[in-house]
């Protein structure tokens, strides 16, 4: 069923009793050409491409609970593509031009909102290095804009200007970047996905790989075993768990982020904004709610949840840079486990296990690269051979010294 | 209009009146008023508008569950949105304001979606909207935008401060009503360290809203005597105005202080709020229940309330919603409602009860087996529809009607470290489930324990249980009425009846999520918005998922659970900021010289939290450049001292100090002599280089180690791991002294001779008695200890004095006046960044945490003859393979063109993208000895590029210029200068 | 969080910094012939359990002693504190 | 004698005194301090030599023991010595002199800048500021805490009496940390 403006008013005119359920409830077939474990964004989107683009029908989504209920269904909802390195500019502006396509591609209104987003910088050391970023994103095709001090209090007029601990002293720009309605994207690729023939397989949890002489032959899961050519595996925070099922250890932890949201207030942020002195990132969904985080608590945990100091660390973030918001009340915390490498990359790869294919490492970076994650890891499973603009996210770069470190942090999670 | 619904009676004190203002009227009320009760006793009903449809509406609630009854609290500055009225205690000259209505809120523009709510059913903006993409942020957003969101920020900074606090206790309980007073009472006599919080300005919770006796007293009485016992306890501590907002892990409560919101404005210094930490080795949940409404058609007009919010009003505020009342109930409460009004002289139309086998009254009409099924009343009730068993309808004349549909526990608090409660049947309601936040117990209806009698007793209980105390106080007599209720969620046929009344998700809503397939609890919240509003569904969840479960044809616990997550009650951003704001933000670090720097009018800038002089402009000079060049000039001319007690410095002392030293340093330091220093270079173990600094070895068994002024922290943290978890077994002592000493740097050709005017005579520093790298202990000006170190940063002839940091301002002010002969200045980091670029001397721009000892030039110091810290994964092949970056000088071919730094570097010709990127450019100067701008890169095989010309590209800064790439040692390459 | 610190008892764990794997102590030998792979294993692989953890805490606000804090990543109860130094000792690390 | 002019850590000539209903809070300028760390497998005699300096023995955790000079315990077989700078500028020399090669001695006088909290009520404008428990924090005990970021020393002298120890640099935002405390609770 074409969703559209139409449709709604006829069907508003007729008691709303045409409309469909959005995907299907299938039980799991005996064998598949390929099984993504994991029905978050990347594994939804993964189904989405490599049934639509690719070609592969007899495809299935395996989740363990109810999907878009990762990182997917708790995230700060910012899309940009305002990366520094080669090994990742290139994927994360194919990304935003799939964001920029994707609710004529897959038929759903995710709400992609290019307000643009702004980072902003206090010192020299900061703005040279946000200069090299900027020139970086134009070399590859996207869009940057430098503004100083000035430019950024006409455009941001709230932001404290006053008695700022550290000043503003300027901001990069990519007005293309931009937030999306995050779990509108998961419901989206799924409706698609299932609508190019994919099972999407809920309450259906990976207990264990098959695995017969190095060889991959499908997932153990608690509706029993189901076959498949290709298992890929996509659980970000999970990541650790599944691979460990083939034996595998990983340069990753997992940890966890906060994210915060206000009660409903009327428009008063125009974009996003991320404080260059502190923790803390802020945007205003279209319902009114500043959504907002910082950094991760910096512990390795499997629980969706936080602890106080880094609440109270990231609104002293919140407070310094825009005094505006202290009436402003928290409504909600919550907390989603982070796939964090070890240089705050991403990998997309094969591993040593025939047909298994490893999608992970994301960070807090992973709700962005939803399209391309997607798309990248299609084109892995559908051709053997990494996507032209994946090509960095090996597993074997740690080895090799061809790290993608953005912050130069180093081999510690939890810095990156 | 004065308070024409005022009864007789209640918690407030007749004796005094106040004044306030809603919506631009003035109305009076009374102390122990709330805003919402002032507000019914002065007849207004109707409140705020709706989120989505934007239909009227009044209060829902008396508490701080309250989804409908939201104002704009204060003005100004101090403006307040999206502030619960049931909230709010009055002041005297209060300000409020309706939300989210214009023009007014007795019409409201916007009210017109109300009449298209069937094009805006659940979920509907995700299948439209789509065409043509552009549309949506240049025209369908920003609408969406502007009709969306409640209240409205003032856009002005928050003028109020907030504190943080932190308090232990053995107990801590939360909520003060039957059962957290009991429980108080029991663990304060038996001296047990406790603290008792409650969100109420009055403690006692429900026991002030009835009207039965606890004991020989009324019962607000019975909770005022407990009070004042509790009060006069050392060992207790009442924190009321406080709500705990959350779990935290390892018994880590949050809570929240209203130490200001009840006061007319807040006295100089004092907090509006205070955060609390408090640490509690048991915790004891009393937060008690919340009553929830009955879904029908049109449930939303103002005066339509739960039935306990009414007998609230009534009871503890003496006001009544409208003189003529109805109550729409599945359970006997709402009948004891009924009776309280009655008892206080309201007019009860009929009690209008789902059950059969209701009880009757002789005091009103009771209408058993009827149902509300519609009501009518544009801006407010007027009448309501009943349903009778006969199938024949019957219309109520009134103008509020009290709603029960049973209670819900309160088991917020409980769910908040992923605890999943479980469902009572009897109370059709769910209870804490096993999984409870460890130290936490639950007592009183929070457990589903509902009467008062109960209440008492299992608050005694648990805190017994948690003490481990044998004997239990002795309980007052109270009522113990058991739970007697029919579940009963919606009326069946309506078509717009609300279930969250601030979101707008109506029976209808839940419905179509379940057709849509979006069946699971998280879908049907995160499809509809159901409980996602401000009161987070306090009122609504379980409606929702009754409706849910039956249209699944499933049980509600097969259905699933809702769990809930902090805070339990939304709250003020800046008070989880305290008082880090403004210039608060970091402690400020300042050097000795400081007070001295500003007296010389120099600019300041942020390092870290220190703040350094930048440059020290003298009067006529009007751009930083012409100050810096004078600066970089006149030092290498002459002299010139620079503060550098930023410096870290770090004491290593110890037999096994200089092997120490040899683990964490790329380079040798076994060998080093005493009385000498030695750069030092410092990695990760990554092999990335993580610091740069000097040691100097003051004996063989004691070094001073200085580090960046960036890394201080952590390279003192990194030595610590390297000495406790690596080598255990070493004779190490590690201790910073960064702050314990000034530091300066005396640099230029005339700094020997300077210093000499101030080292005491006894300490030869000629370069023959202290060469190049020496360094000792001496005395100044007459015998004060100081440290020298002969160390050049600049290139220059240079030492490094340390003095004891109070005497740095007094050395400063010395070196300046003996050094007016040589034309000393003092110079800031800018004069000291262009004299190391003029050296070539990697800093904070070139150590990004990326760059290898080989790319900067420096491989040759990695020992292969030892193992140090870093010394294997540098070796990586990607990190040494032939076209790695190598760290190079940058000239532009002609002088005057400016360098970028964050350029990129390409080859003259050929296209300009990232495929061919060559390089970037790290720090860029213009070097006034060179009368040039000159930078330095990092360039694919740049030692092998020397004289080769490149573009440096900015297309950031619309700059491009051809550059020379040239060695990194602008001046001096063989370092004759510092040698002289 | 509260870790129980053996010397000093209950602290706040933000006082504390956090490293990450316990197993982080066991530094390979940098001379010997497997060095390369070793320290790849050493530096970048982990075993991130969903359960007990074994892991690095630096008490920087405080005492400055490097803790093994043994921890349930699934429930962040605190089973075991130690102070580091007893384990490197205790894993045969000397000099 | 040199003739350069010292000036306290708030940048002042004289100390700074500021009284706040029952709290008077002074910047406490004369005092010398230094630390005192036991060298591997000295710590027995560390302890003994520590014991002779300050003339009772080497407090154990979290302790403060002396008289003239004394010493309160600052990690795992370390300590802080403190006495009147009038006397002992040159105490690290003079301790060093005692211990020997027991220990390492580093000079941490100016390291540091000390406030003294006098009078009642002292716990209300502490809880405002440290996370420690106060309830354990008794007379003659020190522990290390963080105010407002900056990581300090708070010693209880007495019910009425507390030092407050934080870095030198930061002088100024702790004394307003503080300060603006007791403005809050008084």
């Amino acid at each position: 069923m074409r969703y559209s403006g139409f449709r709604v008013i006829k069907e508003a005119l007729t008691g709303h009793k045409g409309w469909k359920p959005v995907w299907r409830e299938p039980e799991p077939k005996s064998h598949y050409d390929v099984i993504i474990i994991g029905g978050g964004g990347h594994g939804l989107a993964t189904a989405h491409y490599l049934s639509k683009v690719y070609g592969q029908r007899n495809v299935a989504v395996v989740e363990k609970g109810w999907i878009g209920g990762g990182n997917v269904g708790r995230n700060t909802t910012i899309v940009r593509s305002n990366y520094l390195l080669d090994g990742n500019e290139p994927f994360y502006e194919f990304s935003l031009k799939l964001w920029e396509g994707l609710e004529q591609d897959v038929n759903y209104n995710a709400m992609m909102s290019q307000r643009g987003i702004i980072n902003l910088f206090h010192t020299d050391g900061q703005r040279d290095a946000y200069i090299r970023r900027g020139n970086a994103m134009i070399l590859n095709g996207a869009d940057a804009e430098l503004l100083d001090a000035d430019q950024v209090r006409a455009e941001h007029p709230y932001l404290n200007f006053e008695d700022a601990r550290f000043p503003i002293k300027g901001g990069l720009v990519q007005r293309r970047a931009g937030t999306a309605r995050h779990d509108a994207v998961a419901w989206g690729y799924a409706r698609s996905a299932d609508l190019h023939g994919v099972d999407i397989i809920q309450n259906c949890e990976v207990t264990g790989l098959r695995i017969e002489n190095g060889t991959c032959l499908g997932v153990e899961t608690s509706k029993g075993f189901i076959g498949a050519s290709k298992v890929g595996c996509a659980v970000a925070g999970n990541s650790g768990r599944v691979m460990g099922m083939a034996g595998m250890r990983l340069p990753i932890e997992s940890h966890v982020l906060q994210a915060f949201v206000s009660e409903g207030l009327k428009p008063v942020l125009p974009s996003v904004i991320t404080f260059g002195a502190g923790h803390f990132y802020v945007s205003q969904s279209d319902k009114g709610g500043l959504v907002f985080g910082g950094d991760i608590d910096g512990y390795n945990t499997y629980a969706q949840r936080g602890n106080l100091p880094v609440v109270e660390d990231v609104c002293e973030g919140g407070m310094a840079l825009m005094p505006m918001i202290g009436r402003a009340r928290l409504l909600r915390m919550w907390g989603g486990v982070m796939d964090m490498s070890m240089d705050g990359s991403p990998i997309i790869d094969r591993t040593p296990v025939q047909g298994l294919y490893f999608n992970g490492g994301w960070c807090y970076g992973g709700f962005k690269a939803t399209p391309a994650s997607g798309y990248c890891f299609a084109h892995l499973l559908a051709k053997d051979e990494p996507h032209p603009v994946a090509t960095a996210y090996r597993l074997d770069r740690f080895r090799t010294g061809r790290m993608i470190d953005e912050k130069g942090a180093g081999n510690q999670p939890n810095l990156h | 209009m004065t308070q024409v619904n005022r009864l007789t009676g209640g918690q407030i004190d007749r004796n005094s009146t106040l004044n306030f203002y809603f919506d631009g009227r003035s109305y009076t009320a009374h102390p122990g008023d709330t805003l919402a009760s002032a507000l019914l006793a002065n007849n207004v009903r109707l409140i705020g508008r709706s989120f989505k449809y934007h239909r009227p509406r009044g209060l829902l609630t008396a508490g701080s569950e309250e989804p409908n009854g939201m104002v704009e609290l204060r003005a100004g500055a101090r403006k307040e949105p999206n502030t619960r009225a049931t909230t709010i205690e009055m002041f005297d000259g209060l300000i409020a304001n309706a939300q989210n209505r214009w023009p007014s809120l007795r019409f409201d523009a916007l009210a017109v979606n109300d009449m298209f709510s069937n094009f805006l059913s659940a979920g509907f903006y995700y299948k439209t909207f789509m065409w043509p993409a552009a549309f949506w942020e240049k025209l369908y957003e920003p609408i969406i935008r502007r009709a969306a969101g409640l209240g409205s920020l003032s856009m002005q900074a928050d003028p109020d401060e907030y504190d943080k606090g932190f308090r232990h206790c053995d107990l801590l309980i939360i909520g003060a009503g039957p059962a957290g007073l009991m429980a108080a009472l029991t663990a304060g006599r038996a001296g047990a360290d406790v603290i008792l919080a409650d969100e109420d300005f009055t403690l006692g919770g429900r026991l002030n809203s009835e009207t039965f006796s606890v004991g020989d007293h009324s019962a607000p009485d019975w909770a005022a005597q407990a009070v004042a016992e509790l009060s006069a306890m050392p060992n207790v501590r009442l924190m009321p105005r406080t709500t705990v907002i959350g779990a935290f892990d390892h018994g880590i409560y949050g809570a929240v202080e209203r130490t200001g919101d009840h006061l007319p404005s807040l006295p100089t210094g004092k907090p509006r709020q205070i955060l609390w930490r408090i640490y509690s080795q048991k915790a004891l949940l009393c937060a008690g229940a919340t009553e929830r409404p009955i879904a029908f058609e049109n449930n939303d007009r103002p005066g339509i309330m739960t039935a306990s919010a009414l007998r609230t009003y009534v009871n503890r505020f003496a006001v009544t919603a409208s003189p003529r009342v109805a109550i729409f109930t599945n359970n006997d409460d709402g009948h004891r409602t009924a009776s309280d009004l009655h008892a206080k002289g309201v007019k009860i139309a009929a009690v209008v009860d789902v059950r059969e086998d209701a009880p009757l009254s002789y005091d009103y009409e009771v209408l058993k087996g009827a149902q509300v099924v519609n009501t009518k009343g544009r801006l407010g009730l007027s009448f309501v529809e009943v349903a009778l068993p006969d199938g024949s309808t019957r219309t109520l004349d009134c103008g509020a009607l009290g709603v029960s549909g049973g209670w819900n526990a309160n088991v917020h608090l409980t769910c908040h470290q992923r605890g999943r409660p479980v469902w009572n049947e009897a109370l059709a309601a769910f209870v804490p489930g096993e999984n409870l936040p460890v130290g936490m117990s639950v007592a009183g209806s929070a457990n589903g324990v509902m009467s008062t009698h109960g209440a008492l007793r299992s608050g005694a209980e648990a805190a017994a249980a948690v003490l481990d105390l044998t004997t239990l106080p002795d309980l007052p007599e109270a009522e113990d009425a058991p739970i007697a209720l029919k579940p009963f969620w919606y009326v069946q046929g309506c078509k717009r009846a609300w279930v969250d009344q601030q979101n707008d998700v109506t029976v209808k809503d839940v419905k179509l999520s379940y057709q849509e397939g979006f069946r699971s609890v998280e879908h049907l919240k995160r499809y509809t918005t159901l409980g996602m509003a401000t009161d987070q569904g306090k009122t609504s969840n379980i409606t929702g998922l009754a409706i849910m479960a039956e249209v699944a044809g499933k049980s509600i616990p097969e259905t699933g659970t809702t769990i809930f997550r902090p805070p339990y009650t939304p709250v003020p951003i800046g008070a989880f900021a305290g008082r880090m704001t403004g210039k608060e933000f970091h402690p400020t670090r300042l050097t000795p010289s400081h007070h001295w720097a500003k007296e010389r009018g120099a600019v300041f800038v942020e390092a870290g939290n220190w703040l350094r002089a930048q440059w020290f402009p003298l009067p006529g000079e009007t751009h930083w450049r012409e100050s810096v060049d004078r600066e970089v000039r006149q030092t290498r001319a002459s002299v010139g001292v620079c503060d550098c007690t930023t410096l870290g410095k770090i004491d290593v002392q110890g037999t096994d100090a200089a092997a120490f030293l040899n683990r964490v340093y790329a380079n040798g330091f076994a060998k080093l002599a005493v009385g000498k220093t030695r750069y030092g270079l410092m990695l990760r173990e990554d092999g990335m280089v993580m610091d740069d600094g000097t040691a100097a070895r003051l004996a063989e068994d004691h070094f001073v180690v200085t580090t960046t002024t960036a890394n201080a922290v952590s390279v003192y943290r990194h030595m610590e791991f390297v000495r406790q978890c690596l080598f255990p077994d070493m004779d190490v002592q590690l201790i910073s002294t960064t702050d314990g000493w000034a530091q300066y740097a005396v640099a230029g050709p005339n700094s020997r001779k300077l210093l000499q005017k101030i080292v005491d005579p006894e300490f030869d520093i000629s370069n023959e008695a202290f060469p190049f790298m020496a360094c000792g202990k001496i005395t100044v000006c007459g015998g004060l200890r100081a440290r020298l170190f002969r160390i050049s940063f600049s290139g220059e002839l240079a030492f490094e004095i340390a003095v004891p940091s109070r005497y740095g301002d007094a050395l400063m002010r010395r070196l300046m006046i003996e050094g007016k002969e040589f034309d000393v200045t003092p110079y800031g980091t800018e004069a000291l960044s262009v004299m190391r670029i003029e050296k070539g001397h990697p800093v904070g721009n070139e150590l990004n945490g990326t760059t290898t000892a080989l790319n900067l030039g420096l491989g040759k110091m990695v020992s292969k003859k030892k193992d140090s810290i870093g010394s294997v994964l540098c070796e990586r092949k990607a990190l040494i393979a032939h076209d790695v970056l190598k760290l190079v000088g940058l000239k532009p071919v002609n002088p005057e063109e400016k360098i970028t730094a964050g350029g990129h570097l390409m080859n003259t010709d050929g296209p300009v993208d990232s495929a061919h990127d060559q390089g970037y450019v790290t720090s860029a100067a213009y070097s006034p000895n060179l009368n040039s701008n000159i930078g330095l890169g990092l360039l694919k095989r740049g030692d092998a590029r020397m004289g080769e010309k490149m573009r440096l590209v900015s297309p950031l800064t619309a700059l491009t210029v051809e550059v020379e790439i040239v060695s990194a040692h602008f001046i001096d390459p063989e370092g004759e200068r510092l040698r002289a | 969080m509260i870790i129980n610190h053996p010397l000093l008892g209950p602290r706040d764990a933000s006082e504390f910094t956090y490293l990450g794997d316990a197993s982080l102590i066991d530094r390979p030998d940098g001379m010997a012939e497997n060095a390369a792979d070793a320290f790849y294993d050493y530096a970048y692989l982990r075993d991130n359990p969903a359960g007990e953890h074994r892991e690095l805490w630096y008490h920087e606000a405080g005492d400055r002693s490097w803790l093994v804090v043994t921890r349930n990543t699934l429930t962040h109860e605190i089973s075991k504190v130690e102070l580091a130094r007893d384990v490197a000792r205790a894993r045969g690390r000397t000099k | 004698m040199h003739d350069l002019v010292a000036i306290t850590a708030l940048g002042g000539a004289a100390p700074r005194v500021d009284t706040v209903g029952p709290v008077t809070f002074t910047e406490v300028p004369d005092v010398a301090l230094t630390s005192v760390a036991a060298r591997l497998g000295q710590e027995a005699k560390a302890r003994e030599a520590l014991a002779n300096v300050i003339g009772a023995p080497a407090p154990d955790i979290q302790r403060i023991a002396g008289g003239e000079k004394t010493a309160f315990w600052s990690g795992p077989d370390q300590w802080m010595v403190e006495a009147p700078y009038n006397g002992h500028h040159d105490l690290a020399d003079q301790v060093k002199a005692a211990v020997g090669n027991t220990a390492s001695v580093t000079e941490q006088t100016d390291a540091w800048v000390r406030f003294d909290l006098r009078g009642d009520g002292i716990p209300s404008v502490l809880e405002l500021l440290s996370q420690l428990d106060l309830r354990c924090l008794s007379s003659g005990t020190a522990a290390r805490c963080s105010i407002h970021h900056v990581g300090c020393y708070l010693l209880c002298r007495d019910a009425n009496h507390y030092s407050i120890y934080g870095p030198r640099s930061s002088a100024g935002s702790l004394h307003h940390a503080v300060l603006t405390s007791m403005r809050s609770v008084y």
